[in-house]
């Protein structure tokens, strides 16, 4: 079975997200990687919504952050105060999957604004939503976005949501409690933060591609592992309940 | 309804924390008002979901502020004067506060009300309760009104009280859906976007929804 | 049931907002416990029914306090430490903080879960939910294990994931009661006065209850 | 019909109630009161638990005040967090009513400890519950307690809940927003605040009571007003319906 990389990107982050965990779920990308991995290897993943529903089983993908099915479909329905209060911002919820206008070598994103003048701005993007906090609390966060040179940046305009700020300590300092991005998954291949350094490294690539287009995808001087492993093919199971899942929802 | 607001230029300052078409894109007004001034500047106070949320929490409880973990790292504090830094005075910890939203008028769309008033919505309610709450006048729309309310699974009920008026408007939450009564209207938002991306298209659809309108 | 662990010496400290026998008068071990120190001393942090379920909250939340209005002119704050003044940042209005509350352990009592460990309670469940998302464990006791959760109105739902420990026990919430399941034990209560008010009467029940249980 | 002077308070309490108003009640004394005025002139007086029900109409005396008919009959039900910052915190009730063990001068109330030393008093008494809030944050505060010089007392051994402070001014200089205690109930009679003192002052006496009775059974010297009033009988509907609900549940 033939696959775009597109579909690519949703499979490999549907794998990184692991069976029974609670994961705060952004709309788009996001959501569609997270329906799929309910559908294929972790039917135990409990979806969360910010709109206030908790437990979200859709039968389809939700075409907003507020459609109906997912308080139809949820163990528990809350009040948005109610989710960011006491369930997000505990710390409660182990993964964060966000998507991102920009991101940079650290991992920031940015979702408000393209330009340097906040208010007279190239391009006025929609804006935070529930992004920051869903950054700074989820045990940790996996991104999904398309690597292109003006999206992977070297520094972002805007700070929306904080990754690793500018390194090692500032989490700690600015006292986020959650780990942080721990996952960039493109249509290129994976990013991981070094250990030592937070830089964003590309530690695999998927099937077809190499390091060079990567690198020639990101707008800083993209580290490579030393071990860059390349992602498993999309299975033709994971290809059907993806495109079953497109075909039954909104386009992300 | 806020990008059609914002293009005919009723809006002098927009307090936000999300300023998207949803499961569309872009809401094309509002990006043209903020980048480019059209048809007037539009002044905005931004938040994120959990700030502007616990802003409605501080007025509907009465209080001038609400204390969050939150903005810390971000850009939002450098451009929002309404984001504060606050100290534990227990812990010393360092934590944001932001202040109370209080509403001159808030009004919402809910299912149901009794013929006493008392409003009924279940679903995905987000801050509607807490918008009334933290409103001094309060219009519900309701798709009926009926004889009693009976209760229902997952339904905020805000006594009558606290609400000032209720008006039945059937299909009152369109382009969006009410949770058991209506699906959303995903082709109205899509044309929204056709319509709203062109300024000339735009104020056609502002000028034939004009005519439709009584002087 | 702390006025039998308190009689019992079994409580060091007791965190409380309201200490009566409801419906009936006082607590009589309490009262000796406090009055007397017997058995043994009693170490007492005394709140308001207002700023104990703040600190449920804050705990709940995450967040290090809670700010209220509250406690300004009583006694209270001079006798409890977990009360202090707070200063809204963009007002100046003097307010009150107390500090979460964060338990090693909840217990409490709901009408039913699954076999999930899903818990379900309804009626008038107080900070119940709170309790146990301000808790490191939790242990849920139940009237019963159903094999589905069908939705209730007024129904809270805790999901598997946020509780320790689920056990079914039938009657649980004895001498109160457990709504739509039964009613309170009234006589109960007013015996408990009767055992309570006299040491004597009370050492009597406490070694009858010992023999129950084996050693 | 012969009543009793604990009759006459209850319905003299009951009687100042308005109808359509919300009224936040305390069990016991306060809770009877409130019913019976929800029984006779007041069917669409708005009774609030704090253990969560708003708009309870209990068909009998309820037992506490968690007691079950109440959330059966409640037009809302809601949490113990939620009660006491969404509803009564903001200002939003009309009517706070409220018992005592002790009330001084200024209506400050009692109902922590009886003696001086807090760590080793003379009667430990259950303590606060809701009381200082609904004292410091109700529209208005009405107060029903039986008068004798014990409970009546020049000033309070432990302020609960605040009156008048130490007299005019100090409710605003604290911060408090409701109009605090206008009327105090009583066994004998009625006491109002002076509106220029904020003093306890005998407004009504019950049928068959005097002033000298009053001023007896009060620990301080209690000012009488110039034209004091002389409660109306509890009529038969009245009496009727407070025997019916106190044969309905607990004795308060």
């Amino acid at each position: 079975m033939s696959w775009t990389t597109d579909e690519m990107m949703s499979v490999a982050a549907a794998r990184a997200l692991p069976d029974g965990a609670s994961c705060f779920v952004g709309i788009g990308l996001p959501s569609k990687a997270a329906n799929l991995a309910r559908r294929t290897h972790a039917p135990g993943l409990v979806l969360i919504y910010e709109a206030g529903a908790i437990g979200a089983k859709p039968a389809r993908l939700p075409m907003s952050i507020g459609d109906g099915i997912l308080a139809e479909t949820a163990d528990v329905v809350v009040s948005v105060p109610e989710m960011f209060n006491y369930w997000l911002q505990p710390g409660r919820i182990e993964v964060g999957f966000l998507g991102a206008a920009q991101i940079d070598r650290f991992a920031n994103i940015n979702t408000t604004v393209i330009g340097d003048d906040y208010l007279h701005p190239k391009v006025r993007l929609p804006g935070a939503g529930g992004a920051p906090e869903i950054a700074a609390s989820c045990g940790e966060v996996v991104v999904i976005v398309r690597q292109t040179p003006r999206s992977f940046v070297e520094k972002v305009d805007f700070v929306t949501s904080v990754g690793y700020g500018s390194g090692p300590g500032d989490r700690e300092r600015l006292g986020l409690r959650g780990r942080g991005p721990v996952l960039v998954i493109t249509d290129l291949g994976v990013l991981e933060p070094d250990p030592e350094t937070c830089e964003l490294t590309l530690t695999a690539v998927h099937p077809g591609v190499d390091a060079a287009q990567a690198r020639e995808a990101t707008g800083w001087e993209l580290a490579v592992a030393d071990e860059l492993r390349t992602s498993p093919e999309p299975t033709g199971e994971e290809l059907e309940a993806l495109r079953a899942l497109e075909a039954s929802g909104a386009p992300a | 309804v806020y990008d059609q607001l914002i293009g005919a230029g009723c809006a002098r300052k927009l307090i936000f924390s999300w300023g998207g078409n949803p499961g569309v894109g872009s809401l094309h007004r509002f990006r043209d008002a903020i980048q480019n001034a059209w048809p007037e500047p539009l002044e905005i106070e931004e938040h994120s979901h959990a700030g502007l949320a616990n802003r409605y929490v501080a007025a509907a409880s009465g209080l001038p502020f609400a204390v969050m973990r939150g903005y810390r790292g971000t850009d939002l504090p450098e451009h929002t004067a309404t984001i504060a830094p606050i100290t534990c005075p227990f812990t010393g910890e360092l934590l944001t506060a932001v202040p109370a939203l209080e509403l001159d008028v808030a009004i919402i769309h809910a299912q149901r009300a009794d013929r006493a008033g008392n409003v009924q919505m279940w679903g995905l309610t987000g801050v509607q309760k807490e918008a009334v709450l933290a409103a001094r006048r309060s219009l519900v729309t309701v798709e009926e009104i009926v004889d009693e309310l009976d209760p229902r699974p997952n339904a905020v009920v805000l006594p009558n009280w606290v609400v000032t008026y209720v008006s039945e408007v059937p299909n009152g939450a369109h382009p969006s859906y009410a949770h058991d009564y209506y699906e959303r209207d995903n082709a109205y938002y899509r044309e929204w976007d056709a319509i709203s991306k062109d300024r000339n298209a735009f104020s056609a659809w502002l000028a034939e929804l004009r005519e439709g309108v009584p002087a």
